[in-house]
């Protein structure tokens, strides 16, 4: 491997590590903290594109300045989820969810190939096509503008769930539903708005990707092993890890691609995975057994 | 106070209360005795919004609470220790005592609560940072029941609050219950230290088997044959 | 008690029967669903009894899919043979991924993502590699003769499947009351508890992770014989984990029945709503998706739990107003 | 070997089914099914792909039906694979017991290896419209019919054509980098070009392969520009292809040439159409329709009108598929599944929309005279660059 | 004879010392006592002999075999059963099942096991409720059926952690006799309480604890009137 192959790879890798991050914080949120195994993460970050998508498309709104319009609809949605579905469900097993979760999944996403079409849909916006070029290498506009804005949620989550009474009603309410009620929290309402953030940030993950790849229905699926993976290796529940293990799965997978031929590099990713669990059991910042 | 009338109520197709009426009244003390499994616990889940009642009534500064949410009648002052203590384990000792003072109302003043629960229990201070997970039975239950504290309460209901306590502690506890008391707090209280918690109670009900079986000032109570066969056996 | 025997004897009737009366199309399915109850029956063995929530079955699957048909294609090696093998080294695979897992003691999401990425460890590693013939997959050369499983009719595929359905849930029965049965319950139940009885947890993991993959292979050497064909994204597909443990949660989780009953109803599900909703593509999954939502909200603990429930209940609130008629007169 | 023989089922539900359909001559509706990936990360290709069926259909129902049953109107039964090989054999069940006297489908080979065997087993024709895998044709199967080109008919095209236009435009573009999805459709292509390769002159730097959802391609890209070949050939499907091209000129790597092999992505009419900043000049070896013929045109516009898109070249197989399985009804006249099926063999298809000489099938069902051609985006339109007689302009060649 | 030994045992968590050098020996047949403060490591000395937690320094001996080290299975198929403090049930599993796990121990069959098990629940009071779930049970409740399960290992060597918090006096008084009846079957028991009256009347010997240190070890009489203990643990009560 060259040195340019190495380093322009360092960068992508890195780039597009930025992009499971933000994934991974919205599921690391709803996963980790609420305890739900949202199988249609996924495919509510399809919805964010195509709400930046028609935006675009219809109103020539720049994907930026619908983020904020696609974070509400799908907190919306999201919160509506919760009490339409997963609020009666909160205390039962874990795999019960899981299914419900994905049932919601197929729902979304035939509602989408139902309303939408299955076409692919990609959006070019003038401003951001040009990649930045400094010498021999090169750095993608949108990609980079992910990687600070993914960056910046998970700082801005983790401090709201550490710090902010909000954020700690939260906690507490995954923590001991009991508990959370008999100190006076409505965690049904503490649920839905955690469900909806999960689903907002999803949003925003899918707003920031729609001027990078195309869109279609069953987008979703391209990204959720991944993020799994990713909020595993970053330790449930954890933001940073989960930023963290975004920008590892992403340099791993780029640095292994340039190393390796055929499709080995995502063999590298697992690999990495059930190593760094074997030797960190809670996620890289869960603490080493 | 707290009124509670001819409530009924239990678990899935269950019953466990058979018509409970009581009472507490402002800045009473009041035990509520029975044997293992005779629906005292039940009872207060009932009065908190945790279970629903069947039917019947529960009445709180002559507002209607049955059947409200739990965190509606926490907003009102009614405030339960549970049994089984239900910490939020996995956070810090802090962040308990900080999400006790969770109501606005409560939210006020929690730097003065904080110093409060700190006197009280001087090994909170000490262990702040401390997941509640791993403190040992005694040290959660301190922490249940100054969460409980945080959280200002008008009532307080304690669910066997010296459980797991140390002598000592549980002295220093039942102490603490009157000091409270004396602020002007009342107190629903259950406990199995029969004897003692009478001594400091104003009045009493003895629940066998979902009904109120037995009412009294403490001192009746206490005197009681029954009673003593039952419960202090002697 | 007597009840359910008498059940059992008739559901047994009707499923050697089936034959008879079906036609081609629902011989089909009744072949699927099957499949997915043998399937799902053995994941219930690490999931469903021990707790350990397995995401990747699809790895035995591929494995038991792969195993028979390389060895048959490449070594002529009988299937009904090369099924045996495939299930020895699924069992093999399955062993050293528990011991990568439960002697680091992963539990719950951590444990499941990680059986998820060995599955796609063996996809990935099988699409790459020139012995299995990459992605191209390997076809079964047609053949058809019951001593090298391929039959003339489906009835053939039918009765070796359900032979293989019946196989499993006995051996699954004689587990759930055995002490490997207690010992991987309370291990589900409370890890803690189980250790301080002398449960030697590991071990019981062990041992049900190891069958529970071995298993898992026959009913993929039984795919790649119906299909005559194997490929990675078709046997090791998350969408394969997914159907391995659909039924059993729909069923009920660490119950004999509940793997069975539930893929009886998974299976024709998606048939039906497919049937049903054939006007506009996508409608038919979402009725599919509202459907399983729906069965889970109203019986959580799966179809088998709820009916065990309904018996419980029922007996319980007989014995209840005896109760009640006793204390009052007394 | 005997064996085949002793394939078919000899089920009386079956056998009722057919003599339902082919007892009398008075028919009234003829039902045809199709069998493609409606729902899923495919259900783009397949819904274009059942549209065009619909369309043939809708065509002769126009013209009066069936003529030699009486005029009898054709009803499409359509149904969703899923992408699923066993919903596939299910579907075919289903659409068999509905009466359909013929199948098209069905997009991927994994797919069509399990739905063909169903079809061989029941007894009803099976027209693969695309479906690459050279065993797909290659089992013996009497049912069986494909109209595309097999797999290793588009690196031997590309192998053929490339050479031929170094000649043509006086260049040596000699090295290649092959980027490919890596299903059994884009690995079997790029196994074939490598092999070849060598003995056409050509020389394979390196073969990428990629999981068609993949969501970045900058390793890939990365790799190809630190070899820098002549040619970047790709074998992909659309969205990929497009990532392709994207992270081709955000690197800032210029290859001499841009030649896909079976690219879902360049001779997607779409993106032909609406990435014109990304897509000028780029290659494609594959199937077309014949663009010096009127009746292409026709049907283009007609398509586009009816479900407001293009017509691509898949969509154009499984339309061709329609009208040869329905050219067959109208000579079997019949509904018998096996007259139709030796109508189907007997097909000699002239006024078609393929790129290709007469639809003729070989005993193994294969349309031998299918032919990849070398297509070229110029300026938002497709044109056929080579061979003749289908050329309509001059290549671009190399990339300016 | 000697039937458990402990040297020098010290156990640390991240900075806090639990529990520090500690040592003592119980003989065969004995009723033990532990009592302390809250916090002052008891629970962790019963985590620490029975596998729960590896002691960072010193010797575990149980008959002899140093102990330290082996998993909590293993020292239960040595023959130490224990109860928790902290009730672990097998939430969704009936009484008997509970009880039936604990059985599978010494008995290989179900029908054995399930025979040990119905005696247990019977010995502990419970029998009535046997096909009751477990999480459908008060702690107290649980608490018992906690101890049915660890008698039904047949353990040599029994622990209990507080297993009469959250009775009454009369229900205590019930389960000392319980406690007593144990021990003649010839089980040596070690016992965690804050009942004092409790931990009077039963225990031959009392330990206790403080900060993690052994403060006082001696006769019931003896301990109650150490000044020490006195300060530390009783403050005025009893
Ligand atoms: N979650 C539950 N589900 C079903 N039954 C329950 C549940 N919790 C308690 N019970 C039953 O209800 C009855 C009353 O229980 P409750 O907890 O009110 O008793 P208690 O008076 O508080 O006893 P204790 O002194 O043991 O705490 C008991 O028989 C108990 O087994
Ligand atoms: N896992 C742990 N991590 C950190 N500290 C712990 C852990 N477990 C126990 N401790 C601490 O060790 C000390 C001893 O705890 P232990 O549970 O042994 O006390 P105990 O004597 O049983 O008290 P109690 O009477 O309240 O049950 C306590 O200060 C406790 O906070
Ligand atoms: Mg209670
Ligand atoms: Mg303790």
């Amino acid at each position: 491997m060259s040195l340019w192959l190495f380093i322009q790879s360092l960068i992508d890798g890195l780039l597009m590590g930025g992009i499971y991050s933000i994934m991974a914080i919205g599921l690391t949120l709803i996963f980790g903290v609420m305890g739900i195994i949202n199988f249609a993460q996924g495919a509510l970050m399809m919805l964010g594109m195509y709400v930046t998508y028609w935006a675009f498309t219809l109103a020539g709104i720049d994907p930026y300045l619908s983020l904020p319009l696609s974070a509400i609809a799908l907190f919306i949605l999201g919160a509506l989820i919760q009490k339409g579905v997963l609020e009666r469900v909160m205390d039962a097993p874990d795999h019960n969810i899981l299914l419900i979760t994905f049932g919601i999944m197929m729902i979304i996403e035939n509602t989408a190939l139902v309303l939408f079409s299955p076409d692919f849909r990609s959006i070019t916006v003038p401003w951001l096509s040009e990649t930045i070029k400094m010498g021999d290498y090169v750095v993608s506009k949108p990609k980079l503008i992910a990687f600070f804005i993914s960056m910046s949620v998970a700082l801005l989550l983790y401090w709201f769930l550490q710090k902010s009474y909000l954020g700690k009603a939260i906690r507490g309410t995954a923590n001991n539903k009991i508990g959370a009620a008999l100190v006076g929290i409505k965690s049904k309402r503490i649920n839905y708005i955690t469900f909806g953030l999960g689903a907002a940030i999803a949003a925003i993950a899918g707003s920031l990707m729609t001027p990078i790849i195309s869109i279609s229905p069953s987008i979703g699926h391209t990204f959720i092993l991944k993020t799994f993976v990713v909020v595993v290796l970053g330790g449930l529940g954890n933001v940073l890890g989960a930023f963290v293990g975004g920008l590892i799965i992403g340099v791993s997978e780029a640095l292994a691609g340039a190393a390796f031929s055929g499709t080995l590099n995502e063999l590298v990713i697992y690999v990495i995975f059930v190593l760094i669990l074997i030797f960190r059991p809670k996620g890289i910042f869960g603490g080493g057994s | 106070m707290l009124k509670v009338e001819n409530l009924q109520s239990g678990y899935g197709q269950i019953q466990v209360l058979r018509d409970v009426s009581l009472e507490v009244k402002e800045g009473e003390i009041v035990s509520l005795l029975g044997a293992n499994g005779a629906g005292k616990t039940t009872t207060l889940r009932t009065i908190s919004g945790l279970i629903k009642a069947w039917s019947g009534t529960v009445k709180f500064n002559d507002v209607l609470i049955t059947n409200e949410p739990p965190d509606f009648i926490v907003r009102r002052g009614l405030i339960q220790v549970p049994e089984g203590r239900q910490l939020f384990t996995d956070m810090t000792v802090l962040e308990n005592l900080e999400l006790g003072a969770y109501t606005p109302s409560a939210r006020k003043n929690l730097k003065k609560n904080l110093e409060y629960c700190f006197e009280l229990f001087p090994i909170l201070k000490e262990r702040i940072k401390q997941p509640v997970g791993t403190m040992s039975g005694g040290q959660q239950q301190m922490v249940a029941i100054a969460r409980g504290l945080m959280s200002e309460p008008k009532l307080l209901i304690l669910d066997e609050p010296s459980i797991g306590l140390s002598p000592l502690l549980t002295e220093q506890v039942f102490d603490t219950i009157k000091e409270i008391s004396k602020t002007g707090i009342s107190i629903l209280l259950v406990e199995q230290n029969v004897e003692q918690a009478l001594s400091f109670s104003d009045r009493g009900y003895v629940l066998e088997n979902g009904s109120i079986v037995l009412e009294g000032t403490s001192d009746e109570l206490l005197a009681n044959e029954d009673l003593r066969k039952a419960y202090l056996g002697m | 008690m007597k009840k359910k025997w008498v059940l059992i004897g008739l559901l047994l009737v009707f499923l050697f029967t089936f034959p008879l009366y079906s036609t081609n199309y629902l011989l089909h399915i009744g072949i699927i669903t099957l499949m997915f109850a043998f399937a799902s029956q053995a994941w219930n063995i690490i999931s469903g009894y021990s707790g350990q929530f397995s995401f990747g079955h699809a790895a035995f699957f591929g494995v038991g899919a792969y195993t028979s048909t390389v060895l048959l294609v490449e070594y002529n090696v009988n299937p009904w043979i090369g099924m045996f093998i495939g299930a020895i080294i699924a069992a093999a695979i399955a062993f050293v991924l528990g011991f990568l897992t439960f002697r680091y003691k992963l539990k719950g999401a951590y444990f499941s993502l990680t059986t998820l990425a060995f599955a796609e460890i063996l996809r990935v590693f099988v699409k790459n590699t020139d012995f299995f013939r990459k992605t191209m997959g390997i076809m079964i050369p047609l053949d058809i003769n019951p001593f090298w499983y391929q039959f003339q009719t489906r009835v053939g595929y039918y009765y070796t499947i359900l032979i293989l359905t019946i196989i499993i849930t006995v051996i699954v029965y004689l587990i759930s009351r055995s002490r490997l049965g207690f010992n991987l319950i309370a291990i589900r139940e409370n890890e803690d508890a189980a250790q301080s009885l002398g449960v030697r947890t590991f071990k019981n993991k062990m041992i049900a992770i190891t069958l529970s993959g071995g298993l898992t292979a026959f009913a993929g050497t039984f795919y790649a014989q119906y299909l005559l064909f194997v490929k990675p994204e078709t046997v090791f597909a998350s969408d394969i984990s997914v159907s391995i443990l659909m039924p059993a949660i729909v069923g009920g989780v660490g119950t004999v029945a509940g793997p069975i009953v539930g893929s009886f109803i998974v299976t024709p599900l998606g048939e039906l709503t497919s049937q049903m909703f054939s006007n506009l593509a996508g409608t038919n999954l979402i009725a599919y998706g509202v459907i399983i939502i729906i069965i889970i909200l109203f019986m959580p603990e799966g179809v088998v739990g709820r009916y065990h429930d309904w018996v419980n209940r029922r007996k319980k609130g007989n014995k209840e107003t005896q109760e009640q008629k006793e204390s009052v007169t007394s | 070997g005997e064996s085949k023989d002793n394939f078919r089922e000899t089920d009386s539900q079956q056998d009722e089914a057919t003599e339902e359909t082919s007892g009398s001559e008075q028919v009234d509706v003829i039902k045809i099914g199709s069998l493609h990936p409606l729902t899923g990360p495919q259900a783009s290709e397949g819904q274009e792909m059942r549209d065009a069926i619909q369309l043939a259909i809708d065509e002769v129902n126009e013209n009066g039906g069936i003529k030699s049953l009486g005029g009898a109107k054709v009803e499409l039964i359509d149904s969703d694979s899923e992408n699923n090989p066993e919903k596939g054999i299910a579907e075919v069940q289903t659409m068999a017991n509905a009466g359909v006297v013929g199948i098209i489908g069905p997009y991927t080979t994994a797919v069509a290896l399990a739905a063909t065997q169903e079809a061989e087993r029941i007894g009803v024709p099976f027209i693969v419209d695309v479906g690459s895998a050279d065993a797909i044709t290659e089992r013996g199967f009497k049912y069986t019919f494909r109209i595309q080109p097999p797999a290793s008919k588009f690196p031997e095209a590309f192998l053929k054509y490339v050479p031929q236009l170094n000649e043509e435009y006086g260049v040596e573009l000699k090295t290649v980098i092959n980027a490919h999805e890596d299903s059994d459709f884009g690995t079997g292509m790029a196994n074939v070009l490598k092999e070849n390769a060598a003995a056409a002159g050509l020389e394979v730097l390196d073969t990428l392969p990629h999981p068609f959802d993949t969501a970045d391609l900058s390793s890939d890209v990365n790799k190809i520009k630190a070899q820098n070949p002549d040619i970047v050939s790709a074998t992909t499907y659309l969205n990929d292809g497009q990532l392709l091209v994207e992270t081709l000129i955000g690197a800032n790597v210029k290859p001499k040439a841009i030649i896909g092999m079976a690219s879902g992505a360049f001779s997607n009419a779409k993106f032909i159409r609406e990435q014109t900043d990304i897509n000028q000049y780029i290659m494609d070896v594959n199937y077309a329709m014949n663009p010096n013929s009127e009746l292409t045109e026709e049907v283009k516009k007609k398509y586009e009108e009816k479900y407001n898109k293009g017509l691509g070249p898949n969509a154009a197989i499984s339309y061709t598929a329609a009208k040869v399985l329905l050219d067959a009804i109208e000579r079997a006249g019949s509904t018998d599944r096996d007259k139709i099926r030796e109508a189907i063999a007997e097909t000699r298809l002239t006024d078609h929309i393929l790129a290709q000489e007469e639809i003729v099938f070989d005993e193994t069902g294969q349309n031998v005279n299918a032919q990849p051609v070398v297509n070229q985006i110029i300026d938002g339109r497709s044109y056929v660059v080579m061979p003749e007689p289908y050329k309509e302009r001059d290549a671009v060649y190399p990339l300016p | 004879m000697t039937l458990l030994k402990l040297e020098h045992v010290t156990k640390r968590f991240a900075g806090l010392v639990a529990v520090n050098d500690v040592s003592f020996s119980v003989d065969k047949g004995e009723i033990v006592g532990i009592i302390g403060p809250n916090g002052a490591g008891k629970t962790t000395l019963f985590h620490t002999i029975s596998g729960y937690h590896v002691a960072d320094e010193g010797v575990i001996e149980y008959k002899r075999k140093n102990i330290r080290g082996l998993k909590p299975e293993i020292i239960c198929e040595h023959g130490i059963a224990r109860t928790f403090q902290i009730v672990q049930p097998f939430g969704n599993l009936t009484l008997l099942e509970n009880v039936i796990v604990g059985a599978f121990n010494r008995h290989k069959k179900y029908s054995e096991a399930k025979a040990v098990a119905m005696e247990m629940l019977e010995f502990v009071g419970m029998k009535k409720r046997a096909d009751v779930r477990m999480k459908d049970l008060t702690f107290p409740e649980q608490k018992k059926v906690e101890l049915a399960r660890a008698l039904a290992t047949e353990p040599e060597l029994l622990f209990l952690d507080e297993i009469m918090s959250g009775l009454n006096p009369t229900e205590v008084q019930e389960m000392i006799e319980i406690i007593k009846e144990i021990r003649d079957r010839g089980i040596t028991i070690m016992f965690i309480e804050h009942l004092m009256a409790a931990v009077m009347s039963l225990s031959e010997r009392i330990i206790v604890m403080h900060h993690g240190e052994v403060l006082a070890i001696g006769k019931p009489e003896e301990v109650k009137e150490n000044p020490a203990v006195i300060e530390a643990y009783l403050g005025g009560a009893v």
